[in-house]
């Protein structure tokens, strides 16, 4: 019994992360028909950020966090403007820069850290939150899932209650009807690549205390982010977060009663039967042809 | 026309340099030689599926399952490398056959990571199941090819030049078939379907059948480099077949320029050749690869093999010719997902 | 036992100190330039494994060479490191390999070992070049010219096993998890078979992919077991990191005991020293008091400490002092033999039945794992944190674990299909 | 016999209902114009017909053979081949070459003797075919010229040759009149009533009138998914219910 409920609360705080990572791999391919291979990358990032600002410079691990997500949002706007936006109408070409964009940030996070151990990033918040007996959440974790839960929110609450959420939201249904309708299409993407560059800051950023902060930390991740992305459905945020949650508790039971290769696996395999039933993911529902 | 009248000089001419390199160079460039051969024939087995439109991630894991199947073949079922080699293509072809079922059920974005999906869950199967597939040490010890010519006795073939002319006669005589390939009436209907898989349908074209085709066709010249490669170098492990490794081959074809045959086979070369370059620099080296990438995207949309049209036009530019014709060239659109006969 | 550690240390940046002696011989033979091989890969995701070992080697060949060279034979060489990076990849270890000997003219060739060395086996029995990998599982009949003279990972393992065992003998139940590799299969076995010749019940084996960032999950399940003592086989340093934080959030407050345990101050920092009290394992610090023991054939290790850290701050791993170990231990044979020619230096080193190891005389061993003695079996520090740092409580004798508890670990190798006839 | 017969189709989407019950039959040789007010239902119907959707209930019978639900390739073989709105050709492809993949079926072959080129005769047996439609369509001039440089009136043009090079005995069109002055459309019209007179029955979708009433022998009114008139274009033409629609529709 304790054993389910601990599995649970890792599958929890699993999800957060996974939803942060999907979400804003949603947001940017719905609005701008881009694969951003660098995503990981940008995660990475986050997690260097806090490690220079908070276990090196030792400023108070939420002012890092905040400032992490910023510089990373702002490093967003700028592959927008730099990266995607000349590629608009080459979808290819915006996945082959973004993989470009991906070497030069992790050959840049060997040059600022160096390689070999991972950085050392104490957690902030010490010991554990014993829910139940046998059943702990550190601190820290708790304070992640918290800060990300809250950020999936603002972000839900923007896209959905905000003039300008809509637009985004239209934009990322059809991009020609919404620059019909008056829609700034540079301005959305803009806004798009930031936010979800942020969220991907914010992972990482939040993760740093918890996990190997290196330089190649963002490849296992952005695969991860794939399947969730996919069986949540391309086009559908609230189908990123049901996923995520979906993949997290089941990747977190089989790794736990099972193994760990075998849970990936069938991750895999799960995405492309997904795939194949409905190609449009479990809450999608733009009609590809 | 020009360009017909020049093509076949200009074939024997590189296929006398090609057999003469090995001995212009030095010992580990000719190895050099030898990956960079059998990674031309990766690219440009790719390009033919890049011919439909389609884009796949799991083409060096197919690569990868040409290796194993031949490797296998040879030291547990005693196969002769001679025929190991073939099946072990055939391995790949089949497998891309199986795939092909759920696959192309989708397209474009959808089917991008639906095959990386399908590639991954074959590597981890390799990692997980150490019997036969080794683990993630993988195979060691595979056996090269051997031959005794009358006269000449047994040819060497774990000697780099023997193993060199071996690739060289293989991926020439694989690229000779898929140029051919191409240039029929299936490689137009590939092109047909990639430009407007409905039109084509309309026509009586099993667009499935033929995307299908490419595939298979596509896999089984993948398997076979991989085959080759792994009996030169004798092992074959999952980390060679990785993401990793299949990005490299999306950004050679993409590079290159995927609208000619000669594209993809540019991209690797020059890359392939900068990559070594770079070598002094070390850790700086991605980085290098990165800016080339993203430069690449900005200055040549068209790949490396427009290059030298994109040069013409602007010595044209410069001499003060009506630039009528080469502004058109230089604003084409930058279709890179367009590849064009030819 | 013809060389001694006198030998050694005049070999090497010992030379410091006979300066005055070396130089004016420097009039004999020719001052010339010697290459030695570094093939490993230094960028990518194992680069960690390389580029630290990298560094080692620089700091200590700018030692050697500032206190004049080395004295092989009638010459006096400076020393000069020839790297390449294989990437992790068989071919890329060959045009590197290749590259390295017949281009450089290296005359041995230090590499990880590992996915690369089946790539260049076949051109380096060929060309009989002397080879050496910190990765014996490398090692076959098939490999003659290969040795492994520094680490023998996993069969050190056993050595923190007996002295847990002695320590604790209430302690009964244990766990182990490892990544699943080249490095973590092997170690598993030596852990079960040290386990079993100690009377400690293995309860659970967790066999982890190594792309795996969360180990909540598999703390869990672990710790579900109810195990006196957590063994973290031959996890990386960044994994034993990782568990022992959710180990200490999940409350566990049983024995640990690891092969690696490279950046124990942050673990110790991110858990507390109460936790990690009584933590054992395999690799000592360099500024430990002990190895300025007379028997170690390491020049000056605090002070090869102080160097590294200085020039390559943070990188500190175990093969920063693997590599170097090993060019000294080649520059010792390369002195018995009097020449630098590879085969005439194996010969040498071979030519004794035992060698000095780093950590004191070590025998040629290896016939019964791998079908070949070209493995250097002595002793192996094992090591304690007290009050948050490491110490070296005992150097283990693994030879002697060996007389008595061949058959289980030969055995276990055997289940494991780790037996060098076993492997593809 | 009629050679196309709509028997009682019924097409849902979801909740939606695109065609209710429809039913109507094409005789050979016919040009059949198919209209109705925007959301009517035509464009279902058609691509209902050309095998790009399954009706959810009732047959399509080509030849007296039920074709409902069979994919857009087979139907082709069958003979029935359809056309798209706007200009879709194989943009990067010359009209020879266009043509020639329409010729497809006839010239199909397996990938090796592709390959070892023995399938000469057939390719031969295409590019005769491919030069006598060009002529017939009044394209032969154009051979060699990529398709995305034709002026839009020869697109269209292009776009029936490529249709016709499958040797249709129906062939389906879909507003081949969309965006065409009166010079072009009037020689569209009689480009169209040239394929009729070689044998080849034509079901049109259109918005432009006088083309349909100029160029059909009896129309097919859809309105809200089913049949709201049939008959001649005079019949329709004074049909209460058809000016209703169409008036109401605008």
């Amino acid at each position: 019994m304790e054993i389910i409920l601990q599995t649970c609360v890792n599958a929890l705080v699993a999800s957060a992360f996974f939803a942060l990572m999907a979400v804003g791999l949603v947001l940017i391919f719905g609005v701008m028909g881009i694969i951003n291979f660098a995503h990981g990358e940008l995660y990475m990032v986050g997690a260097y950020l806090v490690w220079y600002f908070y276990a090196s410079l030792r400023w108070p691990f939420l002012v890092a966090v905040l400032a992490a997500f910023l510089i990373v949002t702002v490093i967003g706007l700028l592959m927008e403007r730099t990266l995607f936006r000349p590629m608009r109408d080459n979808p290819l070409g915006g996945l082959i820069n973004s993989i470009g964009l991906l070497f030069i940030l992790q050959v840049l996070a060997v040059q600022v850290g160096g390689v070999g151990l991972m950085k050392n990033v104490p957690p902030a918040y010490r010991g554990s939150l014993e829910l139940l007996p046998g059943v702990a959440i550190g601190n820290q974790r708790l304070v992640a899932l918290v800060i990300a839960a809250a950020l999936l929110v603002c972000i839900w609450y923007f896209l959905t209650r905000t003039k300008v959420g809509w637009a985004l939201r239209a934009v990322a249904q059809d991009r020609d009807a919404a620059a019909l309708q008056g829609i700034n299409i540079d301005r959305i993407s803009m806004l798009a690549m930031g936010l979800g560059a942020g969220m991907a800051g914010m992972a990482g950023a939040l993760i740093a205390p918890l996990t190997r902060v290196e330089p190649y930390m963002g490849h296992g991740v952005i695969i991860t982010a794939f399947i969730v992305t996919i069986v949540g459905g391309i086009g559908s945020l609230s189908g990123a977060v049901l996923a995520a949650v979906l993949y997290a508790f089941f990747h977190t039971f089989v790794t736990t009663y099972w193994n760990g290769t075998i849970a990936t696996m069938l991750g895999l395999l799960i995405m492309l039967v997904v795939l194949i039933v409905k190609p449009t993911g479990i809450m999608g529902t733009r009609v590809s042809e | 026309m020009k360009a017909a009248k020049l093509a076949i000089p200009s074939l024997v001419a590189l296929a006398v340099f090609m057999v003469a390199l090995p001995f212009g160079l030095k010992l580990h460039q000719q190895d050099f030689m030898i990956s960079l051969l059998v990674w031309v024939l990766v690219v440009s087995s790719y390009r033919l599926m890049a011919l439909t439109g389609e884009y796949s991630l799991v083409h060096v894991v197919l690569m990868g399952a040409g290796a194993y199947g031949s490797a296998l073949l040879a030291k547990l079922a005693g196969f002769s490398v001679w025929l190991a080699m073939p099946c072990g293509a055939l391995v790949a072809a089949g497998i891309a056959a199986l795939l092909s079922f759920p696959l192309f059920r989708m397209s474009g974005f959808y089917f991008l990571i639906g095959s990386f999906a399908a590639g991954e869950a074959i590597r981890l199967s390799w990692t997980y199941f150490t019997v036969p597939f080794g683990g993630p040490k993988g195979i060691k010890l595979i056996p090269s090819p051997e031959l005794t010519l009358p006269g000449l006795g047994p040819i060497p073939f774990f000697e780099p030049i023997p193993y060199y002319y071996l690739t060289l006669i293989i991926v020439g005589i694989s690229l000779f078939i898929l140029y051919r390939l191409e240039n029929s009436r299936i490689g137009l209907i590939m092109n047909a379907i990639h430009w407007r898989a409905p039109l084509a349908e309309s026509v009586g074209v099993d667009t499935w059948r033929y995307r299908a085709l490419a595939f298979v066709i596509a896999s089984f010249f993948a398997g076979l480099a991989g085959a080759l490669f792994c009996h030169y170098y004798g092992t074959a492990n999952p980390a060679q077949f990785d993401v990793a490794a299949m990005v490299y081959v999306l950004i050679w074809v993409i590079v290159g320029g995927v609208s000619r045959f000669a594209g993809p086979i540019v991209g690797v070369v020059v890359l392939s050749v900068l990559n070594e370059l770079f070598r002094e620099a070390e850790q700086w080296r991605p980085l290098i690869y990165g800016c080339i990438l993203i430069a690449a995207m900005f200055y040549l949309p068209d790949g490396l093999v427009g290059l030298p049209g994109r040069i013409r036009a602007w010595l044209d530019g410069r001499r003060g010719v009506a630039a009528a014709e080469t502004g058109e060239a230089a604003e084409e659109p930058a279709d890179l997902a367009s590849p064009r006969r030819r | 036992m013809g060389i001694t550690r006198r030998d050694l240390l005049t070999a090497t940046a010992g030379t410091a100190v006979l300066g005055s002696t070396v130089i004016p011989r420097i009039g004999l033979g020719a001052t010339k330039t010697l290459k030695i091989g570094f093939l490993a890969p230094l960028t990518g995701e194992v680069s960690a494994w390389g580029l630290p070992g990298l560094y080692g080697c620089e700091v200590l060949v700018k030692n050697i060479n500032a206190a004049g060279g080395v004295q092989i034979g009638e010459d006096t060489y400076t020393l000069e490191i020839a790297s390449f990076d294989d990437e992790y990849l068989p071919d890329k270890a060959l045009q590197g390999f290749k590259k390295i000997v017949s281009e450089e003219g290296a005359k041995f060739v230090m590499m990880l070992g590992g996915d690369p060395w089946p790539g260049v086996q076949r051109f380096a029995n060929q060309s009989k070049m002397l080879a050496t990998t910190l990765l014996p599982s490398d090692l076959s009949p098939d490999t003659p010219y290969l040795l492994a003279p520094c680490e023998v990972h996993p069969i050190y393992n056993v050595t923190g096993v007996e002295y847990l065992a002695r320590n604790f003998p209430d302690a009964k139940r244990a766990v182990i998890c490892a990544q699943n590799d080249s490095l973590g299969i092997p170690s598993v076995a030596t852990y079960e078979a040290a386990f079993e010749a100690a009377g400690i019940e293995v309860v659970d084996v967790n066999i982890f992919d190594p792309a795996t960032t969360d180990f909540a999950p598999l703390v869990t399940s672990l710790m579900a077991k109810k195990p006196d003592i957590f063994c973290y086989d031959t996890a990386y340093a960044d994994f034993v990191n990782l568990i022992a934080q959710q180990l200490h959030i999940q409350g566990y407050k049983g024995l640990q005991i690891s092969c690696t345990c490279d950046n124990y101050p942050q673990i110790v920092e991110k858990t507390s020293k109460e936790f990690m009290e009584g933590f054992i394992f395999q690799f000592p610090d360099f500024d430990d008091p002990k190895l300025n023991e007379p028997f170690i054939n390491f020049p000056e290790p605090n002070k090869f400490f102080a160097d590294y850290n200085a020039a390559h701050p943070g990188t500190w791993t175990a093969v920063s002092w693997e590599y170097p170990s090993i060019v000294l231990q080649w520059i010792a044979g390369a002195k018995l033999a009097g020449s630098v020619e590879p085969m005439q230096v194996l010969e040498a080193m071979k030519s004794k039945p035992s060698w000095p190891h780093i950590f004191g005389e070590a025998d040629w061993w290896g016939q019964d794992l791998w079908g070949i003695n070209n493995a250097l079996v002595g002793k192996w520090p094992v090591v304690v944190i007290r009050d948050g740092k490491a110490t070296i409580a005992e150097f283990g004798d693994i030879p002697a674990w060996w007389a008595k508890n061949k058959d289980v670990l030969i055995k276990r190798m055997r289940e494991r299909n780790q037996m060098w006839d076993q492997r593809a | 016999m009629a050679l196309l017969e709509v028997r009682n189709v019924t097409k849902q989407f979801g909740g939606l209902t695109a065609l209710n019950d429809v039913s109507f039959a094409v005789k050979p040789g016919e040009i059949r114009g198919l209209i109705g007010p925007n959301g009517a239902g035509k464009s279902t119907m058609f691509k209902t017909i050309a095998g790009f959707y399954t009706p959810t209930r009732g047959d399509i019978l080509f030849s007296g053979t039920n074709i409902a639900g069979s994919t857009a390739y087979a139907n082709a073989a069958r003979g029935v081949v359809r056309t798209f709105q706007e200009t879709t050709l194989f943009q990067e492809m010359s009209v020879f070459e266009n043509v020639l993949v329409g010729c497809h079926l006839r010239a199909r072959s397996g990938v090796f003797s592709a390959l070892l080129g023995m399938d000469r005769d057939k390719r031969r047996e295409a590019e005769t075919r491919t030069a006598e439609v060009l002529e017939f369509m009044g394209l032969a001039g154009r051979r060699d010229q990529l398709a995305k440089e034709l002026p839009l009136g020869s697109q269209r043009a292009l776009a029936i040759a490529v249709a016709l090079a499958a040797t249709p005995k129906l062939l389906l069109m879909d507003e081949p009149f969309a965006g065409m002055n009166p010079e072009e459309t009037e020689h569209m019209m009689g480009l169209t009533r040239k394929v009729r007179s070689s044998g080849v029955t034509i079901v049109l979708v259109e918005h432009d009138m006088r083309a349909v009433m100029g160029l059909c022998e009896y129309i097919t009114v859809l309105n809200f998914g089913s049949v709201l008139a049939q008959g001649t274009p005079a019949e329709v033409r004074n049909n209460d219910r058809v000016i209703e629609a169409y008036l109401g529709g605008a």
